[in-house]
């Protein structure tokens, strides 16, 4: 790599490093008073647990040679890869490694107990991450050989947290007394400016190179954010008479997991439609969420999920052939790039949510393990109950 | 000596301190908290904002002050002029309560009953 | 009429008040405040996080409600039944004091006494 | 039985609480209030930070206790010790008020009166 | 362009993005507490809106060939523009244009009717914003045929923005009861910071290469930014035995602003001339405010248009021959480049002045429009009223 | 430099920038809720007044030519530097010098006297910091030509603050009434996220280049803070059936400290060895410092310090010939490095401790100066009686 291109991915595999505080405090902000440490931590932890695990075994897992489903073990401790060009791959896709599954945590807040989310968090790395990433990523994984578009990991990262996300709130089961209003908002929009920002890193980084791709990547990254944000306000406003901050940043994410598959295969229009349909859905699914009986907390499936899904499935739709080298969408006349990506689609939510549901179960009946905290630790509110910690203290004497 | 405490609605309270001031109160303080009445319908976003939903509890000020006696209608007038809303009052511009107070003391004299507030 | 205040672990709000709705309570408002009392023993880090101190104070909510004089004991017992911890009562569970009030006002119409309430 | 309740400085809410304990306290809680009486002159800095101005209103904090009857005197001694000022009392130090309560229940076990609090 | 460029402009780009919700937050700390969602919304929808409408119509209209006013409709839809050095080009300024109207608003926070903000935030961006972007920036803009120095948009973004600050806090009218105290200072900082550290791409950023023009202006931004900030903070201190934090945060941006022309111009010694006269000037300015019957609630004038117009002032003081290419400042003896100067100005000011009042007074009228809330929503705070929510839930039962 | 190296090092500069105000929400957020803008005006000072000095004459202290001990005179007002290389390096260098004075803050919050505040900041930088930065970063600097290794500072900025901010602990004296709980934990943990994210710039920028140093920097950054945090979360949650944010906040935070020294010398599993001492030696630290009778507030020495001194031996140990050109550590058989790196540390402690106390003790007699609040100021809040202003404004009326 030459220089320019090293110190585009250095600051890309930073912003991408930053998506996950700024996650933390997105949903943080989202969770009730009592619980915004918990939240915070849920993501934050990931950054501690999956650096470990990355440099151990998780990128040769996911990169190493092995065959078309998973990598091996010739990797591990990053053993023989030399500061250089695969070293600074392994710390960029280490940084999405880290956030995946920070992205889970939004179903299952105020209640899981946190000890077994840890031991969660390494488990399902090396089970579940490493192999979808191997599929989709590595030379020779086999949703590439089928040419499947996934250009910085809408499947691999988004749809896999979402199906995910949706596993474990079903397994934990619902809160026993949701909060109603959000407790901060402005960590909200903070968390979603920071995911944004961060988003530059994740997009055009993922082209490898400070090139024309990265160019193009940024742009229709910003444009899908920014139209399905605007199309959430409108929608919000014109259905209440008044526009949800909340609502606004939620959109604002619907676009970034929409056009995240895409971001190397269309240009501003198509990211104008990518985001149009990304507002539209994430705001329809989350509307309808409450009536599911799944206590998918903050929306993860809604958002992550539809998003993803409608980012795979627009990326067959919206493809440039221009931008692919050759690979055409629907629009283009080729709908065969649309049957890849439902494939590709298939393939993560089944695998995703069945290897999920397993270790859960597992981990819900190892004895001092258990998915759930006490009653008595859930109306404290997890701060107190397990960080030992108040996240405002304004009281006179303190 | 009584005190007289008026829940009402937050951006009164501006209002009903000049009021306070103007009928002669010598002092008062005020605080926030969550208040349920007849009033619903603060209608607020939950969750991610896609939907909103009816609080049946709402914001509200709670503004004290301790007076003589004899200053309780005048009190109560100047409150109720200052609190109730522009639209010449509707539910949820809150209540007044008026309870006996025994003593009061100042802290920095020592100053006792009447005088001290 | 009489105010009943109860102050009680913040968590256990949303029960209360349900009660006290349940109990035919017209209003009530709560907010949060630091409460010392017989409990010792909420763990918090302090400083960076090393070690745990148990603080003497904590956390509480106060839920007010004026009533009429006969719905005394009515609302306490409503009171007592939500605030109780699931485990069948324990220290911290808080306290519910009673005190006199003389009048009540309501805002929006000007009506006093016990309809105002 | 009766109410103490004593608005100071936040600042003093450390001593007066210790006081409090001193004085064979059984229990009490406080929050902070915005308070204006006859002390003038909290400068703040208001907008962009460019000019001061004087808050007619400061941040005080309440802190309550409900007591015997016969503890009035110590009590009030306790709060204006631990209150008044370093410099030896000066406006703005708070006041203290008392008031009349009729009962009071403890959740935990249901007892009544005296031995409640 | 290289690639150590095009990673530079790629990261000036996200730098630059994030200063937008920096001011979000150091106007929302800087509002009343029931008013910092609404204010945060201001800046933060500029993002939404104006990111759609500068890749419809508005970058073809400042940048598109035209003639020497304004610019056409060729490159509608970036139409024509493939990856590559123009579309980068295109994505840096779409920054701009999205900040420049969110600094407007710190002149309407707590008044100014939400809905009819995001009509007049389409309109303003092509009818003011886009020509002056291409009065000082195309190739055959009539400022840049002039050779007046603005080198990262002191005219177009700041003395731009102030003027029309001016305009709307003139015809929305005062706030019924203003808040005395910020609500939030810490948000003011991070804020301020965020803004610092975004305007290192602002300025830096603005010479279009990873080069020495770039080292230097990184250099001078930051040297105005703490010379004015410190300035702000020992006058504080002086004249009433405080300093205040938000007006050393408000001292750093009216560094920043000052120095924003200049940066391509002007060394390290006359980037401590700007910030000396910026951090006095402002401060001078913010006194002076309340004496004015208009009320520009932030002192956007006072910080961005005063700073402003001493930046493009400055900038023909200070100019050095050896950065611009052979054009003098005032101290190396040629005073023709001050004119050229303060001809920019007072055409920036008189066109954005009158249109944007025009704008808004047309926007008043038109039913189902208006410029305000009502009183009722105003007393409420716009949180609730216009976006349903409360920035901070901390009660018991949340 | 070629446009990739100068891309990522201004970068780089603008990362490490952020760095202060990511230290002032970290310490902010520690204090008691009556001086968390006092604390953070405490780190965001250091940017506003050590900018200035730097350009007028700390740059010229520290990497004029003068002798092995200190620069000169000659590039005051940074004369004579050309925009290029080194004006890169003077403004790289500028963002550690105003990062480490905020450091020391952290044992003075809550008590210390502002406005002398701001006099031992000029001080100190002048005759602590340039020397030392002069000894082991300048040419002839006689720790640099003993080959003592310090990547990216850990003597130099945290040995350094550390040890300066006992001195200031013992001289100013303990706080009278010490909050128990940090007021705002949420601000500790995205002051640490913005260190982390700004660490990635100190470590991976110090060798100026966009290249394979960076790039292992960089992994070995992020490896030894996740490793030390983690360490601390385990440590918090075994010791008290709880995991502190705060606690794995600071983790972090020792590991970033300990891997500076070391991040041009080690690869990742010398990185995890890195960090997991830091995390053991930090925690440990952290739990006898209450024992010792210095009211160092924050606990730098307990992070700084103890870290600091913990990376600059574990580079004696862990040191790999591989990256150093030669230089071989323990773990390779030569245990003479560590020699050096002790020597280095023991310079850096004595100058530090001894230079920063005479200037406090000279500080504190100075009519007019002197170290700490009255009783009142100090009862009151630093907030309100040095700046005028509460940090969050919530009651009705506003
Ligand atoms: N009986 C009561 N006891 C305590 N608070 C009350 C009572 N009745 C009303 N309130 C308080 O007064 C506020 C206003 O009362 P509400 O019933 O909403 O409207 P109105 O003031 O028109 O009666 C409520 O938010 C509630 O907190
Ligand atoms: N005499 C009192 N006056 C005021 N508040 C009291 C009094 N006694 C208790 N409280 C409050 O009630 C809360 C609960 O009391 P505590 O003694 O902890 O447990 P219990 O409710 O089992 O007696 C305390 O936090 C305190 O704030
Ligand atoms: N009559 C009153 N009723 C309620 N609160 C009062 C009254 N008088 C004073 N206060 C409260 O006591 C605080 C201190 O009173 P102030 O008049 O400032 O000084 P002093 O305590 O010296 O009289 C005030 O902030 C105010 O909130």
């Amino acid at each position: 790599m030459d220089s320019g291109s090293i110190a585009w991915l250095l600051m890309a595999s930073a912003l991408v490093f930053l998506m996950t505080p700024g996650l933390a405090f997105f949903y943080g902000g989202l969770s009730r008073s009592r619980n915004v440490i918990s939240t915070i931590m849920l993501s934050f932890m990931s950054i501690a647990v999956v650096s470990v695990v990355w440099v151990l075994w998780g990128y040769s897992l996911a990169f190493g040679e092995g065959n078309a489903y998973i990598g091996d073990l010739s990797l591990i401790g990053l053993k023989g890869i030399a500061p250089g060009d695969d070293m600074l791959f392994a710390v960029f896709q280490m940084m999405f490694a880290i956030i995946t599954p920070a992205l889970i945590t939004g179903a299952i807040v105020e209640r899981f107990k946190f000890t077994t989310y840890l031991v969660f968090l390494v488990i399902w790395i090396t089970v579940v991450y490493a192999p979808i990433a191997h599929w989709v990523w590595a030379g020779n994984g086999w949703l590439l050989e089928m040419d499947a578009l996934d250009f910085a990991g809408g499947t691999v990262v988004h749809i896999n947290a979402a199906v995910a996300a949706v596993a474990a709130a079903i397994l934990v089961g619902k809160r026993r007394s949701p909060g109603m209003e959000p407790a901060n908002i402005p960590y909200v929009v903070i968390g979603a400016s920071l995911l944004w920002f961060g988003w530059f890193g994740f997009n055009a980084g993922s082209g490898l190179a400070a090139d024309s791709v990265a160019i193009n990547a940024f742009l229709v990254t910003n444009t899908a954010a920014a139209t399905a944000a605007l199309t959430w306000g409108i929608l919000s406003q014109v259905q209440n008479g008044k526009m949800s901050a909340a609502g606004v940043a939620t959109g604002a994410v619907g676009g970034l997991v929409a056009i995240t598959p895409a971001a190397g295969a269309v240009g501003a229009m198509g990211a104008l439609g990518v985001g149009l349909g990304a507002g539209l859905l994430c705001y329809a699914a989350v509307l309808l969420r409450p009536k599911v009986a799944i206590d998918d907390s903050l929306d993860v499936f809604a958002v992550h999920g539809v998003g993803g899904i409608w980012g795979a499935i627009a990326t067959g739709i919206f493809t440039v052939s221009a931008f692919t080298g050759g690979i055409e969408g629907l629009i283009e006349g080729d709908a065969s790039q649309l049957g890849v990506q439902i494939v590709a689609v298939l393939a993560t939510i089944a695998y995703s949510f069945i290897v999920t549901f397993v270790i859960l179960k597992v981990l819900d009946v190892i004895p001092g393990m258990g998915l759930r905290v006490s009653e008595r630790e859930e109306d404290q509110g997890l701060d107190i109950s397990a960080h030992g910690e108040r996240a405002f203290v304004g009281d006179g004497a303190d | 000596m009584i005190r007289i405490e008026a829940i009402i609605k937050p951006e009164r309270v501006a209002h009903v301190s000049d009021a306070l001031v103007n009928a002669g109160c010598q002092g008062f303080f005020y605080h926030n908290v969550t208040g349920q009445g007849r009033q619903r319908g603060v209608e607020v976003f939950v969750g991610r904002g896609g939907q909103m939903a009816s609080r049946s509890s709402v914001p509200k000020t709670i503004i004290t002050t301790i007076v003589a006696d004899e200053m309780q209608a005048k009190v109560i007038d100047a409150i109720v002029g200052a609190a109730r809303s522009a639209e010449g009052g509707e539910i949820g511009d809150g209540k007044i309560f008026v309870s006996p107070v025994s003593d009061a003391i100042r802290v920095s004299d020592g100053q006792h009953g009447g005088d001290a507030i």
